[in-house]
């Protein structure tokens, strides 16, 4: 006969007695398919473990069987909220690898397409985060401005998510007088519009309430995090690659980078608000100063490409075996290997290539800073609450289309 | 013959659910059959005429009291629980303990008055209502008891205070007042 | 990305361990030993200044046409960009690892944010980091049979995951539930 | 003879009400549809006007999917008894000088209970679901309500006070047809305790906490489907109905307005009902959620401070006046 009476108390309750539920990876607030094991007590995060991995398609494997070309398609399949972005990042990596000189026009318009796309990310971060929180307006009237700006995406090159804009050595397409019309009545009208929604949540009590001293990083844990972008920008550290390493048209803009003191969501949301009305401001100075000339170097290996002036398309051969062939060609094919990083929105995005001489990557690892900032989660989320993991998967800017590649 | 047949009813209810909740093997159902029991029990108020009473009841046990039992049931492990099988280990004891509480409940049902009892007749209780007639009832001739109830209560509320306070400061003293716009706020 | 001077600095410090060093694309990359991979990180993280772990993957160096013959290179190799936000300095460290002994010591004292990184490494290249607090595959199911990133797997894979064939098997088990089939068996 | 008049009264008025509350979900999807530059419902019928209805049927029609591992007879209890107490309520209500089904002395009292009732079919949804999101909102709910009814009972006691009298119709005729005779002339503290206590005792955001989206799926209603699911989509818009009408009743001077309305006496009472309705509408539309020990401690720390404090200073100047 048992008698042994056990009074649990569940608040000083052992590892066994925990809670643990399983978030995700089919969850309204995980933004994609993450999975985050989490040991709870009460509604506190005691053990947060994030998983990975359900998007995973191999694209370094896949890239190391593709020519530099090909490739460039499954950077839009990255980080699929600013797709410009990482077209950009790409092709800035290859033509630092081949050396490719870029024409100056297509580098402001690398730039501008850029700074659409981060608007373009911030808008989706700020509706989704806002959505997170629970203040629902605010979700659709960004998705209002965003649909301008995938507006002007489709008239610039026929598509609105998977871009594909940028080729090695410039861009697709020149603009045209409607799309630059229309950018600028966009430019124009977008500070009045962001002030609208911070009427609605900046000063608001709750909100502020729900982010400050939520999800706390120190600078040099910041940095330790190999956290990027405005993530750690939050935490008040000065590290914005358009300064540090320039690339596109970035040297010739003026633009700050705003930075957080307290590292908490709070100064992170402030951050990202301000970096939209720098790229506003970017964008701009992209419409005014843009630079006549052509789109597309001269040296740049081809893909079909009517528009381009003296080289003709032969329409006999299959384009993928001209395109091997033409990119085979190349002597300035090099034993050797490079890291290109560039600000995207979510963070610092790298391409590290390593080239022994043929027309395909050797290997191609791609340093996408949601996969870091995944990483990171597990010591964020440590400690908090149940409703403030929502809130910190919101203020890291996470895609996982990025995160698994 | 209705006002009966409803007192019948309810009694029978109140003696069944008393049952199953000893009985039911589920906790969550055993506080279910007293919930059962509070409404029924919560009827003989209304049957005596004592609105305010079953009013009462119902909100205080059925919607406090009892939640709170339901939390304590959800949040404690029960399944350890379930596995003792008796609190007493003999039965002459327990059949020992059992029959002095009938005695003492037998005993104590001969002070039973049938019908009403000091000056409240039932035509009065309607006249003034009922909710009167126990307000002026606890804060005239009980006054005494009913401040004594509430001191013991005080005690109880400051205990839970001082229990909460010593997890608070473990957990939520992240809380730091920066921005300006939270100055005027005192509820953080 | 400018050439700085640790170069030298590091093969003074570590004759050993460092193979080679040269510049390319005006990006400075040095080759060590893995032996004290651990303490050429932390010598680059403090004596250096590079607070910034810019990036940490493996390359399979059994096809590289560089690498083939030559005595430096063994079959992988771990690299490592790290940069200064200060002085704005960055270099690379490319850590040989041999294929009779994968295994390299783990960073993540130096950078929590390595964690992730270098399981990646591990589930995708299969290196072995020692000393790394929690080291499961990452990316592919945790029964996953090879490290698809070597040069040997093929593109297509060999065969389907383990976990499938179940997942098939359950999913013709709830076609009865769907709603059109109420004739069992139409496939 | 007396139980049929009752019966088609009850009849009559649960009808009524379930097609207020078929079209509350309307409005609101029209109100929030515009406050976010969109339209709202618009196929079914002119300008959605259908769309209730078309809901109702589909729900109806819905597979009831009742979770393998669910504590069945609980798992299909929990809605019924949350609809249920809500309805209950509706009984007291005076809609107008005697439209009141069941004018009883502890009107007040009564509701409280029935809305207590109802968190019980919230707490045993997200029990009897035996899923671990269900739980956590159905233990967020519990608390919720129990910390909250505090408050919003104290907020009326002065109310109960002024008016000396817990019956709903006499709380309305002791304030008078006159607008300085409403009752949030003389307590806008207690009104104010009351609107945010009742924005969390019905959980509607900011406090709809048992049934975060973003946190808990759908919290206590994650695991149902169906006529279940909205049985407590109702219950929740009825308990929104109840709650904007005590206000009405205890603030506002219920049926009583400018000018008396001749044929259709509770014309002011719905309209005012209405206007409440629409308020926790726009908050929803504009206000983020709280967090959970955020909730609890507007509750305990300013919710019910505030209204013993109202209590205290109504006595006092009652005992002053007199």
């Amino acid at each position: 006969m048992s008698r042994k009476i056990s009074f649990n108390c569940p608040v000083q309750a052992g590892d066994e007695d925990r809670y643990r539920i399983q978030m995700g990876p089919q969850h309204p607030a995980t933004h994609g398919v993450l999975r985050v094991d989490l040991d709870l007590d009460g509604e506190i995060i005691r053990k947060c473990n994030p998983h990975v991995g359900y998007l995973h398609r191999g694209f370094e494997k896949l890239a190391e069987h593709r020519t530099y070309v090909q490739n460039l398609v499954l950077t839009d399949r990255l980080d699929y909220m600013a797709a410009m972005a990482n077209n950009v990042g790409y092709c800035e990596a290859v033509e630092k690898l081949l050396a490719i000189e870029v024409p100056q026009r297509s580098r402001y318009l690398r730039t501008m397409v850029c700074e659409m796309a981060r608007l373009a990310s911030h808008l989706l971060w700020l509706a989704t985060h806002a959505l997170d929180i629970g203040a629902m307006t605010v979700f659709l009237y960004c998705f209002r401005e965003r649909e301008e700006l995938l507006e002007i995406f489709a008239e610039l090159c026929g598509s609105r998510l998977t871009n594909t804009y940028t080729r090695l050595g410039g861009v697709r397409q020149d603009v045209t007088h409607s799309i630059m019309m229309k950018l600028e009545k966009f430019v124009d009208s977008f500070p009045s519009n962001l002030e609208e929604y911070e009427t609605l949540i900046d000063t608001n009590r709750i909100w502020l309430k729900r982010t400050i001293d939520v999800g706390t990083v120190g600078a040099d844990e910041a940095v330790g995090l190999c956290l990027t972008g405005a993530s750690l920008r939050g935490s008040g550290v000065d590290y914005d690659i358009r300064k540090h390493f320039p690339y596109a048209a970035y040297d010739f803009m003026d633009f700050e980078v705003p930075l957080g003191e307290t590292g908490d969501t709070y100064a992170r949301y402030r951050c990202r608000i301000e970096e939209m009305l720098q790229s506003n401001s970017i964008l701009r100075q992209c419409i005014e100063r843009m630079p006549p000339g052509p789109i597309i170097g001269d040296d740049a290996p081809d893909l079909i490409m009517p528009n381009k002036p003296g080289r003709k398309v032969e329409v006999d051969v299959p384009a993928q075996q001209s395109l091997i062939k033409l990119v085979e060609d190349r002597e300035t094919f090099m034993e050797g290997d490079v890291y290109v990083a560039t600000e995207v929105p979510k963070g610092e995005l790298g391409f590290y290539f390593v080239s022994d001489g043929n027309g395909t990557p050797y290997r191609m690892h791609i340093r996408s800073p949601s996969f870091l900032h995944i990483s990171a989660l597990k010591t964020m989320a440590k400690g908090s609450m149940l409703a403030d993991l929502i809130a910190i998967i919101g203020t890291l800017d996470v895609v996982l289309g990025e995160c698994d590649r | 013959m209705l006002i009966k047949s409803i007192f019948l009813y309810c009694a029978l209810v109140i003696i069944t659910t008393a049952i199953l909740t000893v009985r039911f093997r589920n906790p969550v159902h055993s506080v279910l059959a007293v919930l059962v029991l509070f409404f029924h029990m919560a009827g003989l108020y209304l049957l005596l005429n004592a609105e305010f009473l079953a009013a009462v009841q119902v909100i205080v046990y059925a919607g406090a009291i009892l939640v709170l039992y339901l939390f304590v049931v959800f949040l404690v492990n029960v399944k350890k629980e379930i596995k003792t099988d008796r609190f007493i280990a003999s039965y002459k004891i327990a059949a020992i303990c059992s029959f002095l509480v009938f005695v003492l409940l037998i005993a104590g049902s001969r002070s039973f008055l049938i019908g009403p009892s000091g000056k409240w007749t039932i035509e009065a209780v309607n006249r003034i209502t009922h909710t009167k007639a126990i307000g002026s009832e606890i804060f005239s001739t009980y006054v005494l008891p009913f401040e004594i109830v509430a001191l013991i209560l005080l005690v109880a509320v400051i205990g839970g205070i001082l229990l909460a306070k010593q997890d608070k400061q473990e957990d939520f003293s992240i809380h730091k007042k920066r921005f300006p716009q939270l100055k005027e706020d005192n509820s953080a | 990305m400018e050439s700085t001077g640790i170069i030298p600095r590091l093969e003074v410090s570590y004759p050993d361990d460092v193979l080679h060093s040269y510049q390319y694309c005006g990006q400075d990359v040095v080759l060590t030993r893995k032996k004290h991979i651990l303490d050429i990180c932390s010598f680059i993280r403090d004596q250096c200044a590079m607070n910034h772990l810019m990036f940490l993957c493996a390359v399979d160096n059994s096809r590289r046409k560089e690498a083939i013959g030559k005595n430096e290179y063994e079959r992988f190799e771990v690299v490592y960009q790290f940069y200064s936000m200060t002085t704005k300095h960055s270099i690379r460290i490319r850590a040989q690892v041999p294929d009779d002994d994968c295994s390299i010591e783990s960073i993540t004292s130096l950078w929590p944010g390595a964690d992730c990184l270098e399981r990646e490494c591990f589930d995708l290249m299969g290196i072995h980091f020692s000393s790394h607090p929690d080291l499961r595959r990452i990316l592919m199911p945790e029964d996953w049979k090879g490290h698809p990133l070597r040069k040997e797997y093929p593109l297509r894979g060999i065969g389907e995951w383990a976990g499938y064939e179940t997942l098939k098997e359950k999913s013709l088990e709830l076609r009865t539930f769907d709603y059109r089939s109420s004739q069992k068996g139409n496939e | 003879m007396q139980i049929l008049i009752l019966l088609i009264q009850i009849a009559i008025l649960v009808a009524v009400v379930l097609l207020h509350v078929a079209y509350a979900t309307y409005f609101e999807r029209k109100i929030i549809g515009h406050m976010q530059v969109r339209m709202g419902p618009m196929l079914v019928g002119w300008h959605g006007l259908l769309q209730p209805i078309a809901d109702g049927i589909k729900s109806f029609f819905k597979e009831d999917i009742i979770p393998d591992q669910a504590d069945k007879s609980l798992f299909l209890a929990a809605p019924i008894i949350c609809l249920a107490a809500m309805m209950v309520s509706l009984s007291v209500l005076p809609f107008a000088k005697g439209w009141a089904l069941a004018d009883i002395n502890v009107g007040l009292l009564f509701i409280f209970a029935m809305s207590s009732l109802a968190s019980y079919g919230i707490i045993l949804a997200g029990w009897a679901s035996n899923s671990k999101y269900t739980l956590l909102g159905g233990i967020r709910s519990m608390a919720q309500v129990i910390s909250y009814e505090i408050a919003i009972g104290l907020s009326l006691v002065g109310v109960m006070m002024l008016s000396g009298t817990l019956n709903l119709s006499q709380i309305v005729e002791a304030q008078g047809n006159s607008f300085f005779g409403m009752f949030i002339i003389s307590q806008p503290v207690a009104f104010f305790v009351f609107f945010i206590a009742m924005l969390a005792e019905t959980n509607r955001v900011p406090f709809d906490l048992p049934e975060a989206e973003t946190e808990l799926v759908s919290g206590y209603i994650t695991e149902y489907s169906g006529m279940r699911y909205a049985m407590f989509f109702m219950a929740e818009y009825i308990g929104m109905f109840v709650m904007a009408s005590i206000g009405v009743v205890c603030f506002l001077g219920g049926w009583y307005g400018p000018f008396a309305v001749p044929l259709f006496p509770p014309i002011w009472f719905i309209l005012k009902v209405y206007f409440i309705m629409f308020l926790f509408i726009w908050i929803r539309a504009t206000l983020p959620r709280y967090r959970y020990d955020q909730l609890m401690a507007i509750g305990w720390k300013l919710l019910i401070p505030l209204s013993l404090g109202n209590i205290f200073i109504t006595g006092l100047a009652m005992t002053l006046a007199q």
